[in-house]
């Protein structure tokens, strides 16, 4: 019972920005994906959600092979995303943007409105249901957008560089949210982010690419451990830390 | 009142006010003549006028703006598309309408109703025109049809011609082809013509200007010379720059324009409208104007009224009517000509010039002229 | 508990009713004040709110602009006719029709839903290849799918009678039968724009990307709106027709599409209100102009402007709305009544 | 004489208020790092010093002339580059494209060539996508063009807007490291905005702390490391 | 297919070329599709005679000696598409595409009345180097020398552009603009410079249209460009928004259809030749909705 990709190869004319890459996102964990820029991570989510379709392998739900489905087909097979930019539908107040997936998943506006409250009261972002969604400030905007991504309890939720540009506290609020996400919902989250304090922190399981390719994977002590990954990625503070 | 009222639902902005301000003025030099002569009825005929902008829906209105001024007859737009919509608020008045130079078949009893006319002559009477002359007097035997789809009067030359030319002895269509009026080029068309086995004697050209002179133009410059045929609606000498030293081509009209029609009614309106205007009639189409107000008003002369349903029979009755551009007749199956006495005008070396007459040998018949 | 974003929908609830009654008075006005060319003006007016409103379901929503849908008016336009036209009329004016056709002899209302309904039919038939695209490339495919209609209808004399004018429609559109259908137009598009579809629509409109993301089919939703929307310019098609008397290809090709554009430009595309008020706004000021063309007296002397001068000043006016408020006239708002008559009392406690 | 001076300046969006009454100086070949909450007013301060959005009042010099009211691109041919928020790559033009675009303000022609080596060294991946369509480059890479693009104009005053956004850990450092040596070899000076007081503190220089639009801090940076919980505290929760 | 018909469909193809190249080059840099680029040939075409209402055209500019005619011509296109811009699409900037394209659409309006109330609504003609349309032999093809004239103009034109827009400081800088203009003057380019010059090429085109249908046409009409822009409209769109060799490619292509259509359809099919026309551009679309030579990288990654 996962999410996966199967050997999953993609190719943009002749630059290969995967190869071969296997990887799995268990229900109730959080997965991390990191790696250098350009390493194929958002490709990942992007094969992962039907944006890209996988040159070569496959995309797997629980046994089900999704590689042909639409985009918007998997957002209704129970996978959901998040973008590196927010992506909110700017000319529409924070519940409609929220409902939009409701819709999205075949429910009338009515319904949609009252799953898009719920998510927004478990989240605690009540305050912000009115509020145009273009004039949000950056964390706000954020959170809205995996508040989106909740609606309907996706089985899997993708989420890509959630915490960039946020201060030190405001990603620790974040980390809270995508355990809670994992814990409560028992929804299994792949987490990318540069912040390798907060990935190592929050995942149990931990796949790093580089290359296109996955370099290593395991818990936080192999990653740590790992010299490959020390070379490719680690700046001067995890150096120290490892 | 004391007046009887004429209104003029024509373009006086855009396009088609090219076409309809001559043969409004015509009109006028000819109500001018009627109140100058004691009037009509007794009455002097008063004009109002309103605007249809070339566009239809202003048409309509414009149609219900001269109604509102006290109009007892229209006067509409020159073409059957633009002056219709006011014809038909005539129509629904019970009153007369008159097309200004429509060339359609439609423009009258079939396309507006009972009481609608026009004074010009139909189309394909203008192609079975050139079909017959060329025939007799230029030894036509084979011709090749290139027509525009632009308008109805270009299918309607073309439907004479198409009617005419192969009842004709001997005589042969050996080939046709289309384009827009618009197109850039129409350099495939003429590959089609080179491309005959042999040489056509006449091209029928069913076109009118812009298109008219480009395909003229681009015929001429292959190298094709045949003689080049085409409707009244081409007459007038100022497109002919666009093709210097332009020779055989020919054309019918109702009446010349260069001073050498032979019959003095013509020349005497020519100076007149001179007088009026500052300058000749540009093109044949002033005459159809002149003609209409002369009709109508000997119609309500012998009716005695301007009630529609009365002009209208006393018009029915007209065979043969004379009027200084030749008979005119209306029946009441058809408003409009389907046979003509035409000058023939052809262009040599860059001069246009009367050269001949021609009356078909038997009027187009109504099922050609309605398409069936 | 009722929150800022009930109210607006509640608002949102009140904005056809205020566009109706503002239509009302529109007509009301003029009946009363106006001329009968005054008369005629309120019912063009308001066929062009039906068209305009029809054209927004779709464009507004998707933000796709379509040049497509005057090929809706123009089928609308010419199934009325072919449904309600004198079969006497029909035999000589259009002798290729089918014998059913031929001899049909409509209710001009029942012709007027067919026309609606055969536009959407056709709208669903080809914008089930159509909509496959998106952004620029589907615009282009609407124009093409406009220009061949035009060609088609141009040249298939025997059934649409080709480059002339197929004449002699009854000419039964009053203002308020105009201004009945305005409405209907009205309440479908808000009715729609109110609808899951109509969200999920505006989503694709704002992001594409995101909308899928968010499990938004938006070819289903695009397509739905264009039938939707094709059947009351089908309908505005017909009216036109039966308004002149007079139908032909030509006056439903490039000039409506354009005015049609201009209208929902200068309203303001984002919204319903827009699409109305850009279409009273222009109409009235050609109006103007075009009396101001034949002359008006002051004192003694009488003013015109020269002819030919309406159509510049108004496209000259039009490039000045898009500069100083580049959104349009509304700018996105639509008009509805103030938050504090749609609270009701009672439900302000908490 | 200060190489920047900010003075009195306020910047308005409609009704919203974004920055008031700021006034501060910037040395030549200084480092200042600006932080603070998100809407602290930060991406407008730059905005406004580079001309891109309008000062509601206020004086802003360089070199003692002063820059208020000239377009964006009189100030940029002065010698002050960008490299603004969400970077605002060409996606449709090339790597190297990108990079040549803001050459033309230079007159020494013959150093953009050098340049453009450094640049690739650099930031090696832009080499070997340099006739790739920067549209396609993934987030970080997107973000090196722009400090790389910034740089071609060899300008004498950088800002920089959230230089790390995006990045890798490793490449942060290298950025930084080249930000500081570029520094160090052609006095330039730099305006950078930085969330992390952390690595403002590590990296070292002046720090000016935003918030709501006003300046609440100036100092140095490792200082505001050493009270960061204290800051943070400062800040509050924005939610 | 036979050498006649190859020059018969490069002869119309190569005009809807430049016309699109036209059009390509002003929705690259602005987003814009320019409605008014019609009327912009229709405006150089009249600016060859005198204004008047009379029927027969009078020589303006139109009697210059050919070398002096075509640069005052090209100049007066150049000239006209940037007063547009000043006047109009620079205070357009900040609007949405759509608003500029109905903004061009009224431009386009004010433009073609302004020639009716200055020439009339009459179709004019003018007497204009007649001497081109003289046939030449080329193998068993023969082809008036114009259409030579515009096939050599079409590739000289593209290879120009194309070398002014990849490689010169002035072509990158615009192509720049077009993009992120905000981001361009933060680089120091002198935006609104740049934007005036590809009005000024694209004013240019339309003037070399204009030159190339009077020659071939010998008239002068208000209603001329029209058809035109809206197939080089559509060609800018089938050959790939922004790419100048997909405009030109497209343009050559729709001619050639066009004429192939001409060519081989049969008597009572002839007056649909648009239809299909049409029917294949959206059949194209289909299968490559981003155009025949879009840009890489023009589809923006997710
Ligand atoms: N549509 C595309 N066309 C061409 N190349 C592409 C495309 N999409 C991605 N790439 C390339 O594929 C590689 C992987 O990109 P991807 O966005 O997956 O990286 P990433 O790991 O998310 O990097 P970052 O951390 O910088 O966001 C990059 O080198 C990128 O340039
Ligand atoms: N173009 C704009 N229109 C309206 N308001 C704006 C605009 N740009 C910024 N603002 C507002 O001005 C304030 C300051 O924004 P600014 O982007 O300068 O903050 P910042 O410190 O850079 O924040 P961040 O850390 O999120 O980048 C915020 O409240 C923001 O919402
Ligand atoms: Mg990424
Ligand atoms: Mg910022």
């Amino acid at each position: 019972m996962a999410l996966t990709l199967e050997q999953v190869g993609v190719a943009f004319g002749g630059f290969r920005a995967l190869t071969e890459v296997s990887l799995a996102i268990e229900p109730g964990q959080v997965t991390g994906l990191i790696g250098p820029n350009g390493a194929g991570k958002t490709t990942c989510v992007n094969t992962l959600t039907g944006f890209q379709r996988p040159g070569t392998g496959r995309v797997v739900l629980e046994g089900r092979d999704l590689s042909r489905l639409p985009a918007h087909g998997f957002r209704r097979a129970g996978v959901a995303r998040t973008f590196q930019a927010g992506r909110l539908f700017g000319g529409l107040d924070v519940l409609d943007n929220l409902a939009c997936t409701g819709v999205g998943l075949g429910l009338r506006r009515a319904a949609a409105e009252q799953a898009a409250a719920e998510v927004l009261h478990w989240m605690g972002l009540e305050a912000l249901e009115s509020r145009p969604a273009a004039g949000l400030p950056y964390t706000d905007e954020r959170r809205v957008a995996i508040a989106r991504a909740l609606i309907g309890n996706p089985r899997y939720l993708l989420l890509d560089e959630p915490a960039a540009g946020m201060s030190e506290k405001e990603a620790a609020d974040l980390a809270d949210l995508i355990r809670r996400i994992a814990t409560e919902k028992g929804t299994g989250c792949l987490l990318i982010e540069h912040n390798v304090g907060l990935v190592l922190s929050l995942c149990a399981h931990v796949v790093v690419l580089d290359g296109g390719r996955v370099i290593e994977q395991g818990d936080r002590a192999a990653i740590l451990a790992s010299a490959a990954v020390r070379e490719a990625y680690f700046g001067a503070d995890q150096q120290e830390a490892a | 009142a004391d007046d009887i009222t004429v209104g003029f639902a024509i373009a006086k902005s855009g396009w088609m006010e090219a076409y309809d301000t001559p043969a409004a003025t015509a009109a006028k030099i000819r109500i001018d003549e009627i109140n100058a002569a004691g009037g009509l009825l007794g009455q002097q005929i008063k004009v109002v006028e309103a605007d249809t902008r070339t566009d239809r829906a202003e048409a309509a209105k414009a149609g219900l703006d001269v109604l509102d001024q006290g109009a007892q007859m229209m006067v509409v737009s020159c073409d059957y598309d633009f002056g219709a919509p006011a014809a038909l608020v005539a129509e629904g008045e019970g009153m007369n309408s008159f097309f200004l130079c429509a060339e359609d078949v439609k423009a009258g009893l079939q396309g507006v109703g009972p009481n609608s006319f026009s004074s010009s002559v139909l189309a394909p009477v203008q192609g079975a025109t050139m079909a017959e002359w060329a025939y007799a007097k230029r030894d036509a035997r084979t011709a090749f049809v290139l027509e525009d789809t632009f308008i109805e009067y270009n299918k309607g030359i073309c439907t004479g011609f198409d009617w005419m030319f192969p009842q004709l002895e001997g005589a042969e269509i050996l080939g046709r082809d289309t384009f827009k009026n618009d197109d850039a080029s129409i350099a495939s068309q003429i590959t089609r013509i080179k491309s005959l086995e042999k040489t056509p004697d006449v091209i029928m050209l069913c076109s009118v200007m812009p298109g008219a002179a480009a395909a003229v133009r681009q015929i001429r410059a292959a190298g094709i010379e045949a003689l080049i045929l085409n409707g009244s609606a081409v007459d007038g000498s100022y497109w002919l720059d666009a093709v210097p030293g332009l020779s055989g081509f020919a054309l019918p009209v109702q009446g010349a324009i260069y001073g050498d029609d032979p019959r003095p009614e013509v020349e005497a309106f020519n100076a007149a409208y001179e007088a009026k205007t500052g300058a000749r009639p540009a093109s044949q189409y002033a005459y159809p104007g002149y003609v209409l107000i002369d009709l109508w008003a000997k119609a309500v002369e012998r009716a005695g009224t301007v009630d529609g349903a009365a002009v209208t029979a006393e018009l029915e009755k007209m065979q043969a009517e004379p009027t200084a551009f030749g008979p005119r007749s209306f029946s009441a199956e058809l408003h409009h000509q389907n046979t003509a006495l035409m000058q023939i005008v052809e262009i040599t070396g860059g001069k246009p010039a009367r050269v001949d007459e021609w009356q078909i040998s038997q009027p187009v018949p109504l099922d050609v002229l309605m398409g069936k | 508990m009722i929150t800022q974003h009930r109210i607006r929908r509640r608002m949102a609830a009140t904005t056809p009713v205020l566009l109706a009654l503002l239509l009302l008075a529109f007509v009301a006005l003029t009946l009363a004040f106006g001329d009968r060319a005054a008369g005629r003006m309120a019912s063009e007016t308001l066929i062009r709110v039906t068209l305009v409103v029809g054209f927004w379901i779709f464009a507004g929503n998707s933000g796709v602009i379509s040049f497509g849908h005057a090929a809706f008016a123009c089928v609308g336009a010419y199934v009325s006719a072919w449904t309600t036209l004198n079969p006497a009329m029909k035999a000589t004016l259009l002798p290729g029709l089918p014998p059913a056709l031929a001899e049909a002899h409509w209710h001009v209302l029942p012709a007027a839903l067919t026309a609606g309904l055969v536009a959407a039919a056709l709208a669903l038939g080809t914008g089930a290849a159509i909509l496959r695209l998106s952004g620029i490339a589907a615009s282009i495919a609407t124009f093409a799918f406009l220009a061949m209609v035009n060609t088609i209808w141009a040249n298939w004399t025997p059934v649409t009678g080709g480059t002339s004018s197929v004449v002699g429609l009854a000419r039964y559109v009053t203002p308020w039968v105009a201004l009945g259908w305005a409405v209907a137009a009205i309440l479908a598009a808000s009715l729609y724009a109110a609808s899951a579809s109509g969200l999920a629509l505006r989503a694709t409109r704002e992001d594409e990307v995101a909308a899928s993301a968010s499990g938004i089919d938006q070819y289903r939703h695009r397509l739905l709106a264009y039938t939707l929307s094709a059947f009351f310019c089908g309908v505005g098609g017909a009216l036109a027709g039966h308004f002149i008397g007079v139908i032909n290809p030509d006056g439903f090709y490039l000039s409506l599409t354009f005015l049609m554009l201009a209208m929902l430009v200068v309203g303001g595309i984002g919204s319903l209100s827009g699409a109305v008020v850009g279409v009273l706004a222009v109409s009235l000021a050609v109006e103007a102009l075009v009396r101001l063309e034949k002359g008006f007296t002051l004192g003694a002397t009488t003013f015109a402007l020269p002819p030919g001068s309406q159509e510049i000043i108004i496209a000259l006016a039009m490039i000045l709305v898009l500069v100083f408020r580049p959104a349009g006239l509304m700018a996105g708002r639509e008009i509805m009544l103030p938050a504090r008559w749609v609270t009701g009392r009672g439900t302000s406690q908490n | 004489m200060a190489k920047l001076g900010i003075h009195d300046l306020a910047v308005r969006y409609g009704k919203l208020t974004a920055i008031s009454d700021l006034s501060f100086t910037v040395a030549e070949g200084e480092r200042l790092f600006i932080s603070g909450p998100n809407g602290a007013g930060k991406s407008s301060l730059l905005g406004a010093i580079s001309g891109a959005v309008r000062a509601a009042h206020g004086r802003i010099e360089m070199d003692g002339d002063i820059l208020s009211g000239l377009g964006p691109e009189r100030i940029a041919r002065r010698g002050l580059s960008m490299v603004p928020e969400g970077r605002r790559i060409f996606g449709g033009l090339t790597v190297r494209e990108n990079l040549m675009v803001g050459t033309g303000i230079r007159r020494d022609r013959a150093a953009v060539a050098d340049d453009l080596e450094t640049a690739f060294t650099a930031f090696p991946i832009l080499r070997d996508r340099a006739n790739a369509p920067a549209g396609a480059l993934s987030g970080g890479q997107q973000q090196m063009l722009a400090i790389a693009r910034a740089l071609m104009t060899n300008p004498k005053v950088m800002l920089v807007d959230e230089p790390s956004l995006g990045l890798a850990p490793k490449v942060v450092d290298e950025v930084y490291d080249r930000l500081c040596s570029l520094q160090a070899l052609r006095g330039l000076t730099l305006v950078i905005v930085e969330q992390s007081s952390t690595r403002a503190a590590r990296v070292g220089g002046r720090m000016i702390l935003m918030r709501g639009g006003r300046i609440v801090a100036d100092g140095d940076a490792a200082g505001f490391a050493a009270a960061d919980l204290l800051s943070e505290a400062y800040f509050g929760d924005p939610a | 297919m036979s050498l006649q018909l190859l020059f018969d469909a490069l002869s119309l193809g190569g005009i809807y070329a430049i016309a699109a190249l036209g059009i390509a080059l002003i929705f690259g840099v602005m987003k814009l599709v320019n409605f008014a680029h019609g009327q912009f040939i229709a405006c150089a075409v009249f600016a060859l005679i005198l204004p008047s209402t009379d029927a027969v055209a009078a020589l303006g500019l139109g009697l210059l000696p050919t070398p002096l005619l075509i640069l005052a011509i090209l100049g007066f296109g150049a000239g006209l598409a940037m007063a547009a811009e000043a006047l109009v699409f620079r205070p357009l900037r900040n609007a949405s595409p759509v608003a500029l394209m109905v903004g061009s659409f009224a431009l386009g309006v004010a433009l073609q009345n302004l020639l009716l109330v200055l020439y009339g609504g009459r179709p004019k003609a003018i007497s204009l180097w007649a001497g081109l349309g003289a046939p030449v032999q080329i193998g068993p093809a023969e082809v008036p020398l114009l259409q030579l004239i515009v096939i050599a103009a079409v590739i000289a034109i593209l290879l120009a552009l194309g070398l002014m827009l990849k490689r010169s400081r002035l072509g990158l800088e615009m192509r720049a603009a077009a993009e992120d203009f905000g981001m361009a003057q933060l680089l120091g380019v002198r935006a609104n410079h740049v934007i005036s010059g590809a009005f000024a090429l694209s004013g240019a085109l339309a003037a070399v249209v204009a030159l190339v249908m009077v020659a071939q046409t010998g008239v002068a009409d208000v209603r001329m460009g029209g058809q035109i822009m809206l197939i080089a409209f559509i060609a800018t769109v089938v050959g790939g928004m922004g790419s100048l060799p997909g405009a030109v490619a497209a343009g050559l292509a729709i001619g050639a259809a066009s004429a192939l259509l001409q060519a081989g359809l049969p008597d009572a099919a002839r007056p649909f030749r648009d239809a299909f026309l049409y029917a294949l551009v959206i059949f194209v679309l289909l299968f490559r909705p981003q155009g025949l030579f879009a840009a890489a990288g023009a589809k923006p990654r997710v």
